[in-house]
């Protein structure tokens, strides 16, 4: 479809033309979405795409004696969201939502010549539903139960619409909240909308956004900024990138709307540098709208003006924090200020400022558009509407999920994500990044909102869900979450720039089999330092995935320093890798091994020279035969873990 | 031009005052103003090493972390760090609460291993009974806590030379770029912790890795200043370089030889 | 006194053939374009030498000092020169639990450099960990150029290289 | 501001009483008299007179200070160093008198602040060549239009 070009004038010619292209679309009685995510293209999607491109064309006669108008597009679907970044790239057709995964440039053709023409099913493309074992194959994507069980708004058009066309986001309801509030709404009465919602920020501490806003229009002022979050740090998070590679409208309309509401002219949305395409994307999409008249002076020729920047962060998680974020818009350092005086009051600039994250922007429109109640109807008793979490880790099916909130913990892990890789035992979840707690298999059904997972001592964040397994050691988990915030903390305030490197010090030593008892005591105190007495946000949620893995996982800490043992057979120190009697000597280990420390001859037992072993673990990586072990603390894991399993 | 009456305060704002309670006693202090000063300005002392009353509070050294609450709350406490915390009717302010001072014991017991050798934090540690630190020594310390006054002093004075460099652990004072800085020295003597060197020898100023020649007073010949400053103050101030020629002490007894042309 | 220093012309900007120029030509010449004029400069020189960094901060009129600080705090720019290609391996949380550490001490051996600095003997690659590239669901995630690698493991890391390196 | 410090030059005869005075006020240590705020002077031409801050209205120090670490005492009428002060000794250089000093024993910028409005000086000087007083007083100038002397920091004498 080509690029919208129109200017629209008025509120009626934006109407007319959503109409016009929705009807034009409903000509399609087919659609072909190409998947355009990060893992799609890199395994040839674009080719695919001009494949089908050129087969249609090819077989114009033909599709058009069966009466069948096809429209193909590139969309940004993928990007992690459906979990099949592996099985790429993807196709899928609408409306029948038939599903091929694996699709190559050879086989195309097939989906025009076969699936589209004939419509058959082509069944060796079909999704396995126990991927890497075989398993039933699903012909519809809705009914794979990732799907099915999912209610998406933030994630409503990712995926749907194609990301570079205004007309295609006009054709799925596009525009119409803000051409609502336009027309027919009061500034006060969207803010009021949006509070009657109970949306709750989704950047990580839930204010409510409707209260943000109201307390900003209270606040005398001549300029107010509106910013967008789109910082998305958290490992293991990438919701945000979702939506700002696949949807960018929907973020800033959101932002249209929140800027209408609060009579600001200007705004940012700053996106993280490492993601090129939702750069792009988003910034695209600003050079659209800028062009349609949908952002700049009078907008659809009303007096609303409001004008949009983007800028890209520099790397630096801790410019996730509002105010460090705020100081790198302004060119600085992105060191965070205490919010005694609140962004609202003095925010960039030092003028006020409203600043909400990317998703909970995507959820304006879709509560001005269908109503306040619709949104509250959904969702917990404090945490309405739903909430995007990225399930990633060793879960089954990894990928965004969009689930009403209040929804367990299991259902999320076991119903939509499948369960464990292998079917292990579940160990632990970890949730809401750095910042966020790791909550043991006692957790399992806990309602998923706001505050039932900060009483838990673990943390909604942004919502990143990463799923363990017993292979998982929770000590190594706490120094890798203290080593990432060692590189991202600012270093501007000593609890969190000296106390991590203390912490961080203690934990090493655990992990190296050299701790004592009282270690522990001496990270819980540090940690609670930092906790009460750090600036700013990062350093104050610093500890806890320390603190969280203590207080669920004590023994194992207690079991690295009393026995030098790792039970998930992780912390290098304390483990050797040993070759068992079910080695068939093939010499695949041998010739790996990057330090030659295996010897051994073909077709007989090999052996691990443990002076020379760096115990990096490519033998047991490569081995085909589960011939490797690990010992540690006088244990072979790997047998302990497979009958704890059982 | 004249700065130095006291800002000007409408009547309306000058009412703006609440009553606070600080550790027990209740304190008028104006709306807004920081609750470091509020305490220091009625003698309640509380520690801190990176607030300087002329510069803008930064908060990074969380000495001067207080506890507070409000009337009815009195379940519900909170650490506030008092050097950026604007004073409001009600609030009853505790500076050595137990968790206060615990706080400030183990943020001294950080500073101690990142400065062993620091005087001035060893006495500061010695007043809450830390001798020696828990923690791992910095391996080849020098006496910087970061507390960034250097880099704030700098700014006032408009030479801008110095800047805080990389982040987290690593993260070090430096003049990456030796030519802005003009070797005033208000840095080294604003360091809470002596941290950055300088000597003068025959006249040359060495500081951040950079010689400086001092010119001297053109009457008795005492070096006084750089060039640098020179040329700095001359550009900020506007006012003419004959100003610098001459040491104070000579411009004052050149001030008695007017006085006295005048009078006799 | 910012209007005068701004009109004064960029001595250094020769240097670099007018290519900074035509950077700066994209922006306010304020302090709030610095952190966007230095990734433009580096996505230009791959790097940032420090000639580059003193045009910037006479052309945006910002100190130079605080130039410095922004680009050494900030992870996205190089203050030394980096190899052709940049290889980056997702550290994020997801890669990690999948192994993600042992890709890099694999890389490093058989680049020959340290993780986040200087580059390959060869002047071909650079190593850099990073926090999560978004392709969780690929984890282990590497990334060299613009491709993406997923779910990688030490043994697969020698083809890659080689894939690497003739393209 | 009612008072300020007179200085009447031909009654000073050098005693340096003032000094001492001075630098035993403020450093306790009356050894010290290149910190002390006032010096007296006998010239060449064997006049004696003493100098001391004039308080001036348009005073340097107080323009060139980068924060407002100079701040005029508005019961005692005296330009006052707080602890605003970053020692970066702009004032210093900027005083045309003289009359500003660094310590580089405590680091710190030395000022006559005419001691909270009861100047040591004052009360000692034998021969009332400082008086804390009013305003000039006729019986103490040859010319009382002290105002009108032709010099200009003495135009400048402080007014409020």
């Amino acid at each position: 479809m080509s690029a919208s070009t129109v200017t629209f004038s008025s509120i009626d010619a934006l109407h007319k033309r959503a109409a016009k292209v929705k009807a034009e679309q409903e000509k399609h009685s087919m659609e072909v979405l190409v998947c355009a995510g990060p893992g799609c293209i890199a395994q040839g999607a674009k080719e695919i795409y001009q494949v089908i491109t050129d087969k249609l064309d090819e077989h114009k006669t033909a599709l058009k004696k069966k009466k069948l108008e096809v429209g193909v597009q590139l969309v940004s679907k993928c990007t992690g969201c459906h979990g099949m970044c592996e099985a790429g790239p993807v196709v899928t057709l609408e409306p029948s939502h038939h599903f091929y995964t694996h699709v190559t440039a050879k086989n195309a053709g097939d989906i025009v010549e076969k699936a589209i023409l004939e419509g058959e099913i082509i069944e060796k493309l079909l999704y396995h539903q126990e991927a890497r074992k075989g398993g039933n194959t699903v012909k519809r994507y809705t009914d794979i139960p990732f799907y099915a069980l999912q209610n998406r708004i933030a994630l409503r058009n990712v995926g749907v619409v194609d990301p570079l066309d205004l007309d295609d986001y006009l054709a799925h309801d596009g525009f119409k909240a803000i051409a609502k509030a336009l027309t027919s709404m009061t500034p006060e009465e969207v803010a009021d909308e949006v509070e009657k919602s109970g949306l709750r920020g989704r950047g990580g501490a839930g204010f409510p956004t409707g209260r943000k806003w109201k307390s900003a229009l209270r606040v005398k002022k001549d300029r107010v900024w509106v910013i967008c979050n789109g910082d998305e740090g958290d490992p293991g998070a990438f919701m945000d990138r979702a939506i700002m590679e696949g949807d960018p409208y929907s973020v800033i309309e959101g932002m249209l709307l929140g800027a209408y509401a609060l009579g600001a002219t200007e705004g940012y949305i700053y996106v993280r540098h490492e993601y090129p395409l939702a750069v792009k994307h988003l910034q695209l999409a600003i050079e659209k709208m800028t062009a349609a008249g949908l952002l700049g002076d009078k907008i659809l020729g009303t007096d609303f003006s409001f004008h949009l920047k983007l800028t890209r962060g520099g790397g630096a998680f801790v410019c996730g924090e509002s105010s460090a974020l705020m100081r790198s818009i302004e060119g600085k350092v992105g060191e965070p200020r205490a919010k005694y005086v609140r962004s609202v009051e003095k925010g960039l600039h030092d003028e006020p400022t409203v600043l909400n994250n990317v998703e909970t922007w995507t959820c304006i429109p879709a509560i001005i558009h269908k109503g306040a109640s619709w949104f509250s109807s959904l969702g917990s008793k404090t945490s309405k509407g739903t909430k995007a979490f990225s399930l990633v880790g060793k879960v089954k099916h990894t990928g965004l999920v969009e689930v009403p909130m209040g929804r367990t913990l299991r259902e999320i892990i076991f119903d939509i994500g499948g369960g464990i890789i292998d079917d292990r035992p579940f160990k632990a979840v970890q949730t809401g990044g750095p910042s966020g707690g790791c909550l043991p298999i006692d957790k399992l059904d806990l309602p998923v909102d706001f505050d039932t997972l900060a009483k838990a001592g673990a943390m909604m964040g942004s919502g990143g869900m990463i799923v363990m397994d017993d292979r998982t050691c929770m000590v190594d988990v706490a120094k890798y979450f203290i080593n990432f915030l060692i590189g991202e903390s600012c270093g501007k305030c000593v609890p969190c720039r000296e106390g991590l490197r203390q912490v961080y010090d203690l934990l090493d030593k655990i992990t190296r089999g050299d701790g004592e008892m009282d270690d522990i005591d001496k990270i819980e105190a540090l940690c609670h330092t930092m906790e009460v007495a750090s600036l700013c946000a990062l350093g104050k949620s610093a500890p806890y995935p320390v603190t969280s893995t203590i207080q669920y996982f004590r023994e194992e800490y207690e079991e690295h320093i009393r026995d030098h043992k790792c039970r998930a057979g992780v912390c290098k120190p304390l483990i050797k890798y040993h070759i068992n009697k079910d080695c068939t000597g093939c010499l695949v280990c041998k010739r790996q091994c990057p330090v030659e420390a295996i010897s051994g001859e073909k077709k007989k037992l090999h052996i691990i020279d443990q002076d020379i072993c760096t115990t990096c673990g490519i033998c047991m990586e490569v081995c085909n035969f589960d011939a490797v072990d690990i010992i540690s603390g006088g244990v072979t894991v790997t047998q302990q873990l497979e009958k704890a399993a059982k | 031009m004249i700065k130095a009456v006291e800002k000007p305060v409408s009547h309306s704002e000058k009412d703006k005052t609440v009553r606070i309670t600080i550790d027990g006693r209740s304190i008028d202090a104006p709306k807004g103003m920081n609750l470091l000063e509020v305490a220091r300005s009625n003698g309640i002392d509380i520690p801190s090493l990176c607030y300087h009353p002329g510069l803008e509070a930064f908060g990074a050294c969380r000495l001067c972390v207080v506890e507070i609450t409000k009337p009815g709350w009195e379940n519900w406490r909170k650490l506030v760090t008092s050097c950026l915390y604007p004073v409001e009717e009600d609030l009853i302010v505790y500076t050595r609460s137990p968790e206060v001072m615990e706080n400030r014991r183990v943020v001294l017991d950080l500073q101690l291993a990142r400065v062993p050798n620091s005087d001035v934090i060893r006495q500061l540690a010695a007043e809450y009974g830390i001798h020696d630190t828990t923690y791992t020594k910095r391996k080849d310390a020098d006496n910087c806590i970061l507390c960034g006054i250097c880099v704030r002093v700098c700014e006032a004075v408009g030479a801008n030379a110095i800047s805080t460099l990389s982040r987290g652990p690593d993260k070090y004072v430096e003049v990456p770029d030796p030519e802005a800085c003009i070797g005033c020295l208000a840095c080294a003597e604003s360091c809470p912790t002596d941290a950055i060197g300088w000597h003068e020898e025959n006249g040359i100023r060495h500081i951040w890795h950079r010689d400086f020649e001092l010119v001297e007073c053109e009457t008795c010949g005492k070096p006084i200043l750089t060039q640098q400053q020179i040329d700095h103050f001359v550009e900020k101030s506007g006012l003419e370089e004959r100003y610098f020629a001459k040491c104070d002490s000579c411009r004052k007894k050149e001030t008695a030889v007017s006085i006295s042309r005048v009078m006799f | 006194m910012s209007e005068q220093v701004a009109e004064k012309t960029c001595t250094c900007a020769e240097k670099f053939n007018g290519t900074l120029q035509a950077i700066f030509d994209r922006y306010p010449r304020e302090e709030s374009s610095l952190i966007m004029v230095l990734q433009d400069v580096q996505e230009e020189l791959n790097w940032l030498p420090p000639e580059a960094i003193n045009c910037v901060a006479e052309n945006l009129n910002v100190p130079k000092a605080k130039v410095q600080g922004v680009a050494t705090f900030y992870r996205a720019f190089s203050l030394e020169p980096r190899g052709k290609k940049l290889v980056k391996v997702c550290m994020g949380t997801a890669c990690h639990v999948r192994g993600a550490g042992m890709l890099v001490d694999e890389l490093e051996r058989r680049l020959e450099v340290n993780a986040g600095k200087g580059m390959s003997p060869d002047g071909e690659f650079s190593l850099e960990t990073v926090n999560c590239v978004g392709a969780c669901a690929m984890a282990p995630a590497i990334v060299v150029g613009e491709n993406y690698y997923a779910n990688m493991g030490p043994d697969k890391l020698k083809r890659l290289l080689n894939k690497e390196r003739e393209s | 501001m009612t008072k300020r410090l007179i200085v009447t030059p031909y009654r000073c005869t050098d005693c340096k009483n003032c000094e001492v005075a001075c630098s035993f006020v403020h450093t306790s240590d009356p050894r010290k008299p290149s910190l002390t705020r006032i010096r007296a002077y006998t010239l060449k031409n064997a006049v004696k007179t003493v100098v001391t801050c004039l308080q001036c209205d348009e005073a340097a120090c107080v323009t060139v200070c980068p924060v407002e670490a100079l701040v005029r005492n508005p019961i005692t009428g005296a330009i006052e160093r707080n602890e605003r002060c970053i020692t970066c000794k702009m004032c210093t250089y900027a005083c045309p008198f003289g009359n500003i000093h660094f310590d580089n024993s405590n680091s710190e910028i030395v000022k006559c602040d005419v001691c909270e409005g009861d100047p040591a000086c004052a009360k000692v000087c034998p021969t009332r060549a400082l008086v804390w007083a009013d305003k000039p007083q006729p019986d103490l100038a040859p010319d009382e239009e002290i105002d009108i002397a032709p010099m200009p920091w003495a135009m400048k004498m402080p007014s409020r």
